[in-house]
């Protein structure tokens, strides 16, 4: 049962007040963008063993959208950031490589 | 191998049991194979076998990262039905339950398919016509089911409250061909036929790279050495895009775990599979008398095979609004699976962006019924090196094309 | 023969004495006793048996590892099944009764399977039955299935209160053993919020029972002292009665709470427990040694028999023979020589022993045979005599010595399981013969700290003096580490420093035992698990233990192997040659101990299992009999039947009163959610696939959401309320979807957009007043004017009907003039009185949500859930015209561009007239050419209006069709055949919807 | 911060150790503001002149109470009726800019839970920490409670007003029926 930190509340949240929203940082393509590439942004995922970076909405409480970095194996949560940044502050990198020596970067 | 009949049980009986010889061989590898198939579940077992069996390739080894069946294969709540909504998935999910009738005299062994029937439940108006569809697509694709009253539902299954206050009863969906089988058995069967057809079965061997050569596979890296291979496919649930990122491409699948829990063995008190997809459960009473408890799945993706209790807490609930008898057993063991869900949650069949390699995943919460079925039709497209009839509907493509299988039309939560 | 003292006894009250009966026959024991403490002090050593066999089976512990004696408890809505006999205490007039037996206990019919055992090794059940096939079916599987199971299952529905509680504490500690009690006093005065939770119903765990004759006075004073800390300290909460029985991801912990709570029932909840630091204190389980039949009733832990002697001064025999591997077995038999008892010999499996306890024991008188243990024993439903034989021989019998009872003592296991349950790794400890935490592989929290520390005896530390050595210095440490309050607590040792009791690790035994004698040394009680089955299982391959376990159903019973786990593991370490370390473990699963589903349900159950969402209106549809549909969590009505009709009658007046007169439509479930801002009009063009921006104020338009992949997702009205505002209309069961969906694009996607949105659907409540008279029955209003003129068709107002506040919308979804109100919720029910009231000059009447299914069916309207299902395209639908080519960019514009959204074979959307007009097509039921399936039927009905049957539905290239006939099979025997025509049944030309 | 004096006609327990009062509605506005959005947050402070409540706080003044749901909205409550000028003159200030200030007072209805376990009758059902030391005065909390929506305003330990959806007005008296059965208090032993 995860505890996860909602940056707008400022507290942890049970799991069951959250909603997960799969992969974070996906590149939304639209009409104009080939269908590979569409395929690739709705379909396709990176489904790490491992750390991977993804969404979750306090759907129970503030209502916000918030991203975090969490291991899928031992579900360590490396900390949580606005839903609006585009690619994982240097921060949560930087308390992931304290963990993890082996951390190839997000976009690995 | 020895055969298990009535006389050989008997001798045996007599001598200790001395003359049994091992399931199934151990196995090094060698140093090279026409196929290999890299998972040792049910799914891949099954693939080996039909290679063998339907198209006499017998240079195959299986390779298995833990021990044989111990993914999905052991972590499931063992239900086999094929009364799916759309045309392909009837096609595969029935030719798997049709294998399933035979398989323990195919196989010599025992799988315990008991075809006891399976009920599912409609409990919203909405549900109730959208399982009539299903009804009719069955009817017309040669599965056996009809649509049953609420008080034919009470009659098979007794202990069910079918005037629930919050969902009642409105008729179910039945498939008496539907049932269960034992599902460490299915593991075991396939692999003493496959090692009896000189498969080799790798036990602890986990696959670390894959050797292309121009995007053609050539091999696999392995926690016990090279091997070589001219094909190689990747029947792994789970852990599928952990190997397909090893061959350097991505997959639409998401990884999960998927909860279950057996009560304490009682005496027989339901007789047949049920499934409530409104409240999201189903249940069904093991032969040791334990009740098997599904329902959903988690929302993250998850690779610690264990998950959390909100799902189990919710499946509980619903299944003792519908079953009130139940409330006083007890739950004996939980344990989570991950499984593979896919964009569309039905499964992929397919080749991969690697010439040589091809890929069986995406089962998500419903493999076990398939495991005949989806060997057959990855083995036949092995052989061909090109999905056959049974496999195309289930290739990537269709999600480049828009061409989904979308089963959750029957308002069913897939299992 | 099993008795009971004349005086002592720790747990129960010798003044109060309670009347039970087992399998029907009147028995007494006192308060305090437990079903088996009773059972015992009337000499029942026979209480059950066994799963597979049938064989007869005692009691053989005093706790929660119980394998053999499980019962079923209770009466009719109180009845359970499958308890532990160690675990339950007697209550006045309690019934108990044994299970698994046909016709009674003593007398078995199925212990005939015991003389067939050798037919029925491990794995039998995969290589037969399979002859001919239909016998599985039919001969086999329900024979095995009448046999297997233990207890029956309640009948009655439960009367038991069950609940969830969550707790949220700094440290939970787990165990009331002396480990635990002072980790506890260890923690307090530090600002850390503790909880601490007891299995038993006093705290103590072992020590008070295992102490040394001498130290007793000490001991008791120093849980006194504990005792009084634990109470006053403002830290510290204490639970009794509950057991921790898993824990979960980011220290996440259940704990079971039985408490009494009246003469019947019992209070049950489950505490969810969240816990930045867990203490483990979970103290060990004594294991058996496994020596042939030492299944036989009679036969019993050592410690228990000790327990049993002083916790209820019940004796399990006048002649107890102890057979052990370790010193700390020996207390046994001092506190039976204390007594009186007789020991006629103990045999120790080890050569020596140097430790003090045997002299002493020797000095009682008692003989003490090293190297010796038990090679069989006689007796056929208790113990008679056991036969003496050599350590490392065949088992050939010595020396036979009469006695009554057995204790054997096989040393201690590490209580271990939670330490499991999240990511703790075990490590072998082969000196001590058991698997401990490892300290280098522990569970973590959410951040990756090691959440969990082990003490005491679960963490392989058993003397008193070491624990009360090893507490404070550990909790000092985590202090420091945590850097909280690092006042160092310091405790003096009140123990003095014993040699520590040692043990040689034996599992088995005799070492040489013959293959006869295999198939009568049981591992696993409760599955007859022997250890003839587990050599057949690593014979035939079965080699890694989850593999040997599932073949054999080693520690797959209710006890989860609590017993026979290591022992198991070792038997199959001999066989295969390999080091313990290398077979490894089963993964321990949650629970530790077994849990009422009802108790997982929680209060959750019957008027509480799911939310019943209900309207301001609800309480008029109820009075008037409405009957019901639920439409996501809401209850709607789904037609108001009168007197005797039947459904058809109701259905055909509510559809008629709206084409004829008027109808009342309670659509208050209807979503309402306001978007605002700038950017508003931007926003929704984006969401919507037509045009939204454009709207003008005061005008409403219809709009259809898809979703990326192209599929309509949600339907609905747009209201534009003024330049900056819009009020979009959705689905019932979909007004939380797209809430969340709207949500989800504004924050993560278009955050640059200035918009806001807030879901009004229950504010407002929306009645629908539709039928050619409904501009008559409003305008008898005197505030309201809803002329053609001043309301056209897809337009609002805001009005008044008499003082309330409503907003006027003149949308139709039946195709006849129709206005929907929407009302402030507070006063919904008042103006719907209003209306009907008011209306009863028109002839109103309310209609349900299957008439408003029908009408809008007559005009060929969508519903979606209905004529979609998550895989249709506005274009199959023939929507084309609702699909913007003008905008760059909405949801689903890319993936309608996709090869499959165009091909031909899609199924469009299309009327369907049966040639037979009074046969209506079946729900669902499929169109077909050749054989083959070419579409289905999204909607059919009986019109009430056109009194024929109309139906919808998706067809394969169903609009180049228009005029052709179809066959549509209803059934194996029957098809149904009909015409396509344009989905509009009813006022084609729309000249209906002006009045 | 409100007050409400319980009307006896609701009070949904009995002879039990907390009491439940159905409120019924307050007068109430959800508030939606960019931080960033100068025009609309004066609006807040010149109309209502109450500063904007800190994470899950409110902040309060002559009976109207605002609330913290997240950092761009807020609940206004009003419970004097001397207000509600005051209170529909922000609505249509606020609704002149890029903010929102829409009535909500019908969307949900109001408990008032009284008595030493108040805050015990909650934990069965909100998985958040409500230990005593956790939570203080003006405390304002949305979560969950069993499968439904909840706002917790924690007047003291032993007062605290919850609302829900109005449609779950009925599953929420049930659900403190249940909870507050005789027998079922939260309890330690030592």
């Amino acid at each position: 049962m995860l505890y996860i930190f909602c940056p707008t509340c400022q507290r942890d949240c049970d799991e069951t007040e959250l909603s997960c929203g799969g992969q974070a940082h996906l590149i939304r393509r639209d009409h104009a963008s080939s269908d590979k590439d569409f395929y690739k942004y709705l379909y396709e995922r990176k489904n790490d063993k491992g750390i991977i970076f993804e969404r979750w909405r306090h759907v129970y409480g503030c209502g916000k959208w918030f991203h975090t970095a969490r291991c899928t194996i031992t579900n360590q949560v490396f900390g949580s950031y606005s839903a609006k940044e585009v690619q994982p502050p240097k921060s949560i990198l930087a308390t992931i490589r304290r963990y993890r020596v082996d951390f190839k970067g997000w976009g690995k | 191998m020895k055969r298990y009949s009535f006389s050989s049980i008997f001798t045996e009986a007599f001598r200790d049991n001395l003359g049994w010889e091992k399931a199934w061989a151990k196995s090094l590898p060698k140093k090279e194979y026409d196929v290999i198939i890299v998972g040792g579940g049910g799914h891949g077992l099954a693939t080996a076998y039909y290679l063998a069996k339907n198209f006499k390739v017998m240079d195959i080894a299986v390779i298995e990262k833990g021990w044989i069946g111990g993914g999905n294969t052991g972590r499931n709540t063992t239900i086999i039905r094929s009364n799916y909504l759309q045309e392909s998935s009837i096609g595969i999910y029935e030719k798997s339950r049709f294998l399933y009738e035979t398989l323990s005299q195919d196989l010599n062994y025992n799988i315990m398919f008991s075809p006891r029937g399976v009920l599912m439940l409609c409990q919203t108006e909405h549900e109730l016509r959208a399982m009539k569809r299903t009804s009719h697509a069955n009817r017309i694709n040669g599965v056996d089911t009809k649509m049953v009253t609420p008080e034919e539902v009470k009659e098979i299954v007794p202990i069910i409250n079918i005037d629930g206050p919050r969902f009642p009863i409105l008729g179910a969906l039945w498939q008496p061909r539907g049932g269960t089988a034992r599902h460490d058995a299915v593991a075991w069967a396939y692999a003493r036929k496959c090692s009896d057809y000189g498969i080799d079965i790798i036990e602890q061997c986990e696959v670390i790279g894959v050797k292309k050569k121009r995007e053609k596979i050539v091999g696999v890296e392995t926690t016990k050495g090279h091997i070589k291979a001219k094909k190689v496919c990747f029947v792994a649930a789970g852990h599928s895009s952990v190997l397909a990122d090893l061959a350097g491409f991505r997959l639409p699948i998401e990884s999960v775990a998927l909860q279950a829990l057996v009560s304490e063995p009682i005496k027989p008190i339901i007789d047949c599979v049920v499934m409530a997809n409104t409240v999201h459960g189903y249940l069904s009473q093991s032969d040791k008398g334990e009740l098997v408890i599904g329902g959903g799945a988690d929302g993250y993706n998850n690779y610690s095979q264990r998950g959390s209790f909100l799902h189990i807490e919710e499946t509980v609930r619903a299944l003792v609004e519908t079953f009130p008898v139940i409330s006083r057993l007890r739950q004996l063991r939980q344990w989570g699976g991950i499984v593979d869900m896919t964009g569309d949650r039905s499964p992929i069949i397919s080749k991969t962006p690697v010439d040589g390699l091809y890929i069986n995943c995406g089962w998500g919460t419903g493999g076990f019924k398939a495991i005949p079925g989806s060997g057959w039709a990855t083995a036949e497209m092995i052989y061909n090196e090109k999905p056959g009839k049974l496999a195309s509907p289930f290739s990537i493509d269709r999600f480049l094309e828009g061409r989904l299988i979308d089963e959750s039309a029957a308002a069913a939560v897939a299992h | 023969m099993s008795s009971r003292l004349p005086q002592e006894g720790s747990r129960i009250n010798r003044e109060k004495t309670v009347d039970f009966r087992f399998n029907g026959k009147n028995l007494k024991g006192f308060d305090g006793d437990t079903v088996a403490s009773a059972l015992l002090a009337n000499n029942e050593l026979l209480v059950a048996r066994s799963f597979k066999y049938h064989r007869p089976r005692g009691i053989f512990s005093e706790g929660e590892e119980e394998p053999n004696a499980l019962m079923g408890i209770g009466e009719g809505p109180y009845f359970e099944p499958n308890i532990r006999a160690t675990e339950a205490k007697i209550k006045q007039n309690m019934n108990v009764e044994s299970q698994n037996h046909w016709p009674s206990l003593r007398f078995d019919f199925l212990s005939i399977n015991n003389l067939f055992s050798r037919f029925f090794a491990a794995g039998f059940y995969y290589k037969t039955f399979m002859w001919p096939r239909a016998a599985w079916k039919y001969l086999f599987e329900p024979m095995i299935r009448r046999a297997s199971g233990l207890g029956n299952a309640p009948r009655d529905y439960d009367e038991a209160h069950y609940e969830h509680i969550y707790h949220h504490t700094d440290v939970l500690i787990i165990g009331g053993g002396l480990a635990g009690i002072t980790a506890a006093k260890a923690l307090s005065d530090r600002g850390l919020s503790i909880m601490l939770c007891e299995k038993d119903c006093v705290m103590g765990g072992r020590y008070l029972e295992d102490c040394e004759s001498g130290n007793r006075e000490r001991y008791k004073k120093l849980h006194k002292s504990s005792m009084e800390i634990l109470k006053n300290s403002k830290d510290i909460s204490v639970k009794l009665n509950t057991t921790v029985t898993g824990i979960f991801d980011h220290g996440f912990a259940l704990a079971y709470e039985e408490n009494q709570h009246s003469d019947t029932a019992t209070k049950k909840a489950l505490w969810k427990i969240r816990a930045k630091i867990i203490i483990l204190c979970t103290g060990a389980i004594e294991r058996p040694l496994v020596f042939p039949d030492n299944d036989l009733p009679g036969i019993m832990l050592a410690a228990s028999v000790r327990d049993y002697l002083q916790k209820y001064g019940v004796l399990l025999g006048d002649q107890l023979v102890l057979t052990t591997n370790n010193d700390y077995a020996y207390k046994t038999v001092i506190e039976l020589k204390r007594r009186g008892i007789d020991v006629p010999v103990v045999l120790d499996t080890r050569t020596s022993s140097d430790d003090p306890i045997i002299e002493e024991i020797e000095s009682l008188g008692v003989r003490i045979l090293f190297g010796k243990c038990i090679g069989k024993v006689e007796g056929k439903r208790k113990v008679d005599a056991v036969g003496i034989c050599s350590v490392n021989g065949q088992g050939t019998i010595e020396e036979l010595i009469p006695c009554n009872a057995i204790a054997v003592s096989g040393g201690w296991t590490p209580n271990v399981n939670l330490w499991s349950h999240c990511g703790g790794k075990l490590l072998w400890d082969g000196e001590s013969g058991f698997y401990k935490p490892d300290p280098e592989n522990t569970p973590i929290g959410k951040e990756g700290e090691t959440n969990m520390l082990v003490l005491g005896a679960a963490a392989g530390i058993f003397g008193d003096y070491d624990i009360q050595d090893q507490v404070p210095r550990k909790i000092n440490q985590l202090a420091s580490r945590l850097k909280i309050k690092s006042k160092r607590y310091i405790e003096t040792n009140i123990f003095s420093k014993e040699p520590e009791k040692k043990g040689i690790p034996t599992y088995v035994i005799p070492h040489g035992a013959s293959k006869e004698k295999h198939k009568k040394m049981y591992i696993d009680f409760q599955n007859d698990v022997k250890l003839s089955d587990l050599q057949l299982a690593a014979q035939e391959g079965f080699e890694n233990i989850e593999h040997a376990k599932r073949y054999t159903t080693l520690g797959m019973a209710t006890d989860q192997g609590k017993t026979s786990n290591i022992n198991g593991i070792h038997v199959l370490s001999q066989i295969l040659g390999k080091p313990i370390d290398r077979i490894g473990h089963t993964t321990f699963r949650p629970p530790y101990k077994p849990i009422p589903l009802g108790l997982i349900a929680g209060q959750y159950a019957k008027k509480l299992f799911k939310p019943i969402r209900k309207t301001p209106i609800d309480k008029w549809n109820s009075r008037k009999n409405a009957m019901w549909e639920p439409v996501a969590d809401w209850r709607r009505a789904y037609a108001y039947p009168r007197g005797n009709e039947s459904l058809e009658e109701t259905l055909s007046r509510e559809v008629l009163s709206v084409r004829k007169n008027v109808g009342l439509l309670d659509a208050s479930t209807l979503g309402k959610i306001l978007v605002k801002g700038p950017d508003a009009g931007q926003f929704l063009d984006l969401i919507y696939t037509n045009m939204m921006s454009t709207l003008k104020d005061g005008k409403c338009r219809y709009g259809l959401m898809c979703n990326e992949a192209g599929f309509v997702f949600d339907d609905g009205v747009v209201a534009r309320l003024n330049e900056q505002s819009f009020l979009c209309h959705t689905t019932s069961g979909g007004a939380d979807r797209v809430f969340s969906w709207l949500e989800e694009w504004l924050q993560t996607e278009w955050h640059h957009l200035k918009v806001f949105i807030v879901n009004l659907t229950e504010q407002y409540s929306q009645i629908a007043v539709a039928g050619p008279k409904a501009r008559e029955l409003l305008q008898s209003f005197k505030s309201v004017d809803l002329s053609a003129e001043k309301l056209p068709f897809m337009h609002f107002i805001e009005t008044y009907i008499d003082d309330i506040w409503v907003r006027v919308y003149r949308i139709s979804f039946s195709g006849e003039l129709s206005y929907e109100l929407a009302v402030n919720s507070n006063q919904a029910e008042e103006l719907w009185n209003k209306l009907i009231k008011v209306g009863k000059k028109y002839k109103v009447q309310p209609y349900g949500t299957e008439a408003l299914h029908i009408l809008r069916a007559e005009k060929g309207f969508i519903v979606v859930g209905d004529e979609t299902d998550g895989t249709v395209t506005p274009h199959d639908l023939g929507m084309d015209w609702i699909v913007s080519k003008k905008k760059k960019d909405f949801i689903g514009k890319k993936a309608f561009s996709l090869p499959y959204l165009n091909s031909s074979l899609r199924k469009q959307l299309v009327g369907i007239l049966t040639l037979d007009k009074n046969k209506v097509l079946p729900d669902g039921c499929h169109a077909v050419e050749d054989g083959k399936a070419i579409g289905h039927i999204t909607s059919t009905y009986f019109s009430p209006t056109l009194k024929r049957a109309i139906a919808l539905g998706l067809i394969e290239n169903g609009r180049s069709r228009k005029g052709s006939t179809l066959e549509f099979e209803s059934s194996n025997k029957e098809s149904i055949f009909a015409k396509i025509v344009e989905p509009n049944f009813y006022d084609p030309e729309g000249t209906k919807q002006d009045g | 911060m409100i007050q409400r004096v319980p009307n006896k006609m609701d009070k949904i327990t009995d002879d039990t150790f907390v009491d439940v009062y159905l409120i019924g509605s307050i007068r109430s506005l959800n508030i939606r503001v960019d931080q960033r959005d100068k025009k609309s947050l004066n609006i807040i402070k010149k109309n209502i002149a109450i500063e904007l409540p800190s994470v899950q706080k409110t902040s309060e003044r002559k009976g109207l109470t605002l609330c913290w749901i997240s950092n761009d909205e807020y609940l206004l409550l009003n419970e004097k009726k001397e207000n509600d000028k005051l209170f529909n003159e922000f609505k249509k200030q606020m609704n002149l800019t890029t903010g929102v200030a829409e009535n909500t007072t019908d969307l949900r209805v109001w408990f008032l839970v009284k008595g030493g376990r108040a805050l015990d009758i909650l934990r069965k059902g909100v998985p958040l920490d409500l230990s005593k030391s956790k939570i203080s005065k003006g405390s304002f909390f949305r979560t969950r409670l069993g499968e439904i929506q909840i706002n917790i305003l924690i007047k003291s330990s032993n007062e605290i007003l919850v609302s829900v959806l109005r449609s779950h007005r009925d599953y929420m008296v049930d659900w403190f029926e249940v909870c507050t059965m005789r027998g079922t208090e939260i309890n330690f032993d030592l």
